[in-house]
């Protein structure tokens, strides 16, 4: 039972996986942003006091992080124009993949919130600042060093996502793997190489996040 | 217009009538999967975890780059790599054997993580505590460190069983007639997208909600008072 | 007489169903030094906090410098004043804190402008040439550029004290600034304190040190129970005390 | 070691494994009591019976389009019918039966769109967006009929018809066997363009190096349509395409005219 | 004469480079009450630990009723003995540790029960019956089925000194157990050392309460810098230091 692994045909279209891992990096670039916003809002109402925003953020998160993400990426694209949203297929993807992650960053951000000492806060309001001056001067800024190596790897998985993209036809690299399957039917070596530019980009964005906390790293 | 509605449900109602079967029988696909890859995926990973603490240097190393390459795969790439790269060593296995065994792979490399982390938070003076009354190795494990590590994973343990029913989705490329395949070959029949696949998002939501209470009451009920 | 720098009246303090101040009264003058005492959960934490607005308090007014903090009152209704007055009445009274809070992720030298320059809304070199001078007169000159996580208990504290008179408050408000330190790292604390207490500074400070009150304090208030026990010249209260309370409580504590 | 014809493997078996797929109609699609039926499910059956003289005995595996010519290079079926396009490419790959269809594309739009026929669709240009199934030809495919318009590539047939009826696509482009279906089951809301090309024939394909299996297979598939076996074939056209087929000519044999 | 309770002959720890221990030796009678004292860094701790096989050490023997501990000499040559050997070996002394350090997700009597069922094998009915007799003892008869989390830090600290008394060890090891603690909770846990102490057990204590060591302790080894720097009786020593580090030391403790 002899399958010879051929790579040849796969270099051939190479350059269509890089361009696909490409797209795949700036649709996670672009959505992560946005997800972080919408986590960050989400996080601050989850951890305020007041009811009114709370259960809102609270239902958010429940329903998005229990819903299959595909699901999600269908409902934007085909059932929003039927709404009067219409979105081209990338901006939509990304907007789906924004409020997916939201509620996922937002977990990540509330805990970070919630470990920064509240005698900090104090501290803030005891010198007249603002509540507004306090969460940008002191509470994001030590949150964001606390929940970094979470952060790594829920944006990670994250950006595992963007295959997902593949459905609604958007060419990112998963999508280009499996166009050039169908071309060629070197379907093993296509996600042998496939997975292996997945694994070395997380590994890339692993070790950049690490870089980055040891640059936030407080001095002891 | 409201007729039109009515009208619409009315025919929803009757596909879904129609399709009870088939999707009752993807659903029961969906929970065999998540349930087997869970269960053996969190018995290796419980595995893993031992070593990356416990082990010599060779054996984290090797267990390290496991982890690290199985997560940073996206899981439909574990997927296909499974169903296919074994029949390439004589190995035949099925799509539900090889969706399983990819699904229970990448849920070993995050309980491995998750329990590592959990065990490596426990303070060194548990162990010396331990040691101290005369309890070997062994018993210090399965008394003192696995009891306290285990009520630690359990919040992440159950995020990562739901991540694994929503992964199973992707089971539906090899073949496996979950419930997501099970939503599709519905659909290709009658062609109303939309509303089959909001029910399946329906389905899986109610999966993993029920996921997520029931995680929250063995984390009450095994609770230590304080 | 001159206006009162500092007027207490029938403050009132309630957690949920439990009252903690019942009732304070308390007039301050210009640079005084007023040291608070009394056992634990007497409420002196929550007095200062009330005058800082860290805390709600539910009656009574506090006025500093004649201006009432923290509510308007209507008609006979409080009103919770803006955010934004609040945060200027805070920046009248200074504070340090047992746990010290200094901002971890900034310098000694950063922590002490952040108020210069967010509040104050002055430069950064101005504020930076401030902070150098306070970081200095706290004898800390040399680590302006070190991290809280890089100072010794003792050394934080002075810095949040710097940071607090930085701002150039009417009062500073002294919260057990001593009693999360190691006991060798206290004087250098207290003598920062002192220093100031004899530039005419106006203090109020919570203590368990009886004999730093009694040598620094030119009045002490002796809280129990949510109120004002007794209150007096140090000289006299702690050799005289008239109180039952007040002759058991410093048999407690480490003065005798 | 050679271990034989599968043929001989499938004889021992009892059964034969055909590999299809489950969501697309009239091909390859589940009824509404959940059994697979369609023209390639009819093509496996007329071979079962061939094997076993029994038209039951067929399992079918399901897989998706680019699983196609993986699961016969690897062995996971004997045999794969799923309207599956010749091409020299994939000729070298696996071994094409005899063809069993001849399919054109055609192009679909709503009976209350913008454009009526395939003479609007092509004069409005780039304005036109044509949904088709994911292709590495699709491109050029449309654009063979209409040079200007847009392309979307869509992985599953429900979903370009999803485009259609969302406005996200003025136009389909896919077989106009796929279209006759659809049509039939949605009486009255969508409307054939009248435009066909892209011509291509349908074949199932078997592992390459096996004559004797391909040999049969062919044998099987040339009677269905020519031979004992054109009443199935037939039946079957008729039930998926709508259409009667003239029987075979008694005679001379087509293949020497 | 009778066979010492333990004997440390020349015993060598170092942490890489760094040696801590350097050479210590001890002799130690059974119902002996042995204060190890000693500046921050001098290796008490250690000393401690190294009986307990908690860590390794690379020179020296430690001998408890004459059987030597962690290490078989043969032919010259030093072996690590068996996990099990050693395990049985820690059983021989009790440890009650600064932080505490029971099992959080056990209740009292379960934190005492564990090694009388592990390690001596008991049933669980006699062994809860113990671990309930041992807290009584501390007088924490009536927590038995408190957790932890559920417990003052001086509750604690009796907890850990019952679960390790329980095991019924040759000799007790106390590392600084009322350190952790806030003052007032530190009298509870020294009134349980006392009466184990009055009623013979074998401790050795590193303790920095100076006026607990002089009260409780029958002799006292002032540690300096990784060596014994004096010891003897607490009545003479205390009084009467010979060398000028332990007058130094004094000086800085809270003795004076
Ligand atoms: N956030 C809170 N919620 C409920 N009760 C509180 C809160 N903060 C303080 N208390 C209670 O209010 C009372 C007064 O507390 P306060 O901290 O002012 O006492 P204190 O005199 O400063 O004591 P200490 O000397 O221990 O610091 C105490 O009984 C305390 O338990
Ligand atoms: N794990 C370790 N790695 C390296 N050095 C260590 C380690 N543990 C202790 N040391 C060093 O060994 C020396 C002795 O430490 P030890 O804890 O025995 O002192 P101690 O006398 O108990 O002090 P203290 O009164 O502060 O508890 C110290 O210099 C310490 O820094
Ligand atoms: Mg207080
Ligand atoms: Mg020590």
């Amino acid at each position: 039972m002899g399958y010879t692994l051929n790579f040849a045909a796969v270099w051939r279209s190479f350059d269509l996986l890089l361009g696909g891992l490409l797209l795949s990096l700036q649709l996670a670039a672009v959505a992560l942003v946005i997800g972080a916003a919408i986590g960050l809002v989400l996080a601050f109402a989850l951890v305020g006091g007041s009811a009114v925003l709370r259960r809102p953020a609270q239902l958010y998160v429940t329903v998005i992080r229990n819903l299959p993400i595909l699901v999600l990426i269908l409902f934007t694209y085909f059932a929003l124009p039927q709404l009067g949203v219409r979105l081209d297929k990338i901006a939509s993807f990304v907007l789906t993949l924004a409020v997916y992650s939201g509620a996922y960053l937002a977990e990540v951000f509330r805990a970070g919130l919630l470990s920064v000492p509240r005698g900090l806060k104090e501290a803030g309001l005891a010198i007249g600042l603002t509540p507004m001056q306090i969460r940008t001067s002191i509470v994001i800024p030590l949150m964001v060093r606390n929940v970094l190596p979470s952060l790594s790897s829920t944006l990670i998985s994250l950006f595992k996502d963007t295959s997902l993209a593949a459905a609604i036809a958007v060419p990112e690299l998963t999508f280009e793997a499996r166009k050039i399957n169908v071309e060629t039917f070197r379907v093993i070596e296509v996600w042998m190489v496939t997975s292996a530019l997945y694994v070395a980009t997380c590994a890339v964005l692993a070790a950049l996040m690490r870089a980055v906390e040891r640059r936030l790293a407080l001095p002891k | 217009m409201h007729d039109l509605l009515t009208n619409d449900l009315l025919m929803f109602a009757n596909e879904l009538w129609i399709a009870r079967l088939a999707l009752l029988k993807g659903l029961g696909v969906t929970v065999s999967i998540s349930l087997l890859s869970i269960l053996a995926g969190s018995v290796a990973g419980v595995g893993l975890g031992l070593g990356l603490v416990y082990g010599n240097r060779l054996l984290r190393l090797l267990l390290r780059g496991y982890t690290d390459i199985v997560r940073g795969t996206p899981v439909l790439v574990l997927v296909l790599a499974s169903y296919y790269i074994f029949s390439t060593v004589g190995l035949d296995l099925g799509p539900f054997q090889a969706g399983v065994l990819a699904l229970a792979v990448f849920c070993s490399s995050h309980v491995g993580e998750i329990l590592r982390g959990a065990l490596q938070a426990l303070p060194a003076g548990q162990t010396e505590a331990a040691k101290a009354i005369g309890l070997t190795f062994g018993q210090t494990f399965a008394s003192v460190l696995w009891p306290q590590a285990l009520r630690q994973i359990l919040p992440t343990w159950v995020n990562t069983a739901a991540e694994m029913v929503k992964a199973s989705t992707l089971l539906s490329v090899i073949g496996v007639a979950e419930l997501l395949l099970r939503t599709q070959e519905i659909i290709s029949r009658n062609f109303m997208s939309l509303e089959f696949y909001f029910f399946a998002g329906f389905l899986y939501f109610l999966i993993n909600f029920g996921i997520e209470r029931l995680g929250k009451f063995v984390e009450r009920k095994t609770a230590v008072p304080s | 007489m001159t206006k009162p720098l500092l007027e207490i009246q029938g403050l009132r303090k309630q957690y949920g169903a439990v009252e903690v101040l019942k009732g304070v009264d308390c007039t301050m003058r210009q640079g005084e030094v007023i040291a608070i005492i009394g056992s634990s959960g007497s409420g002196k934490t929550t007095m200062l906090r009330c005058i800082n607005m860290l805390e709600e308090f539910q009656g009574g007014r506090i006025l500093i410098d004649g201006d009432a903090i923290g509510y308007d009152e209507i008609a006979g209704a409080r009103r919770r004043k803006g955010e934004k007055e609040i945060a200027r009445q805070r920046a009248l009274t200074g504070m340090a804190f047992q746990q010290f809070n200094l901002f971890p992720h900034m310098s000694a030298a950063q922590n002490v402008m952040l108020g210069l320059v967010k509040v104050k809304k002055m430069g950064r070199d101005e504020a930076r040439a401030l902070a150098e001078g306070w970081l200095d007169r706290v004898g800390l000159a040399a680590r302006a550029d070190h991290y809280p996580g890089q100072l010794s208990g003792g050394q934080q504290q002075r810095v949040a004290i710097a940071r607090a008179i930085a701002m150039n408050p009417r009062l500073m408000l002294f919260d057990e600034v001593t009693s999360a330190l190691d006991p060798e790292l206290v004087g250098e604390v207290l003598q920062v304190i002192k220093a100031l207490a004899a530039e005419g500074m106006s203090m109020l400070l919570v203590t368990h040190e009886m004999r730093f009150a009694y040598e620094v304090a030119s009045r002490v208030i002796f809280m129990n129970k949510g109120v004002i026990g007794e209150e007096g010249d140090p000289k006299e209260m702690f050799v005289r005390p008239q109180t039952e309370r007040l002759v058991e409580f410093l048999k407690s504590s480490s003065f005798q | 070691q050679d271990a034989g014809s599968t043929l001989d493997k499938v004889l021992a078996r009892g059964t034969l494994v055909m590999g299809t797929g489950s969501t697309n109609a009239p091909w390859h699609f589940k009824s509404a009591d959940d059994t697979l039926q369609g023209f390639d499910v009819d093509m496996g059956h007329i071979i079962a019976k061939a094997l076993f003289n029994d038209p039951a005995k067929v399992e079918f595996v399901n897989q998706s389009s680019d699983a196609r010519i993986p699961n016969i290079t690897t062995g996971k079926v004997d045999i794969t019918c799923q309207f599956m396009t010749v091409t020299g490419a994939r000729a070298q790959q696996v071994a094409f039966t005899i063809p069993y269809y001849r399919e054109g594309v055609g192009l679909m739009m709503k009976a209350d769109g913008p454009y009526k026929d395939y003479a609007a669709l092509k004069a409005a240009g780039s304005k036109v967006t044509v949904a088709v199934l994911q292709n590495v030809y699709a491109e050029d495919l449309v654009h063979a009929a209409l040079p200007e318009a847009k392309v979307d590539q869509y992985d599953a047939q429900d979903l370009i018809y999803q485009a259609l009826n969302s406005g996200r696509a003025e136009a389909v482009a896919t077989d106009q066997s796929s279209i006759g279906w659809f049509m039939i089951q949605n009486p009255g809301r969508y409307v054939d363009a009248g435009y066909g090309w892209g011509p291509q024939t349908y074949a199932c394909a078997v592992k390459r190096g096996d004559q004797d299996w391909l040999n049969f297979v062919n044998t099987a598939l040339h009677e269905a349509m020519t031979g004992v076996e054109f009443d199935t074939y037939a039946k079957s056209f008729k039930t998926w395409f709508g259409k009667d087929l003239p029987p075979p000519q008694i005679g001379f044999p087509v293949e020497y005219k």
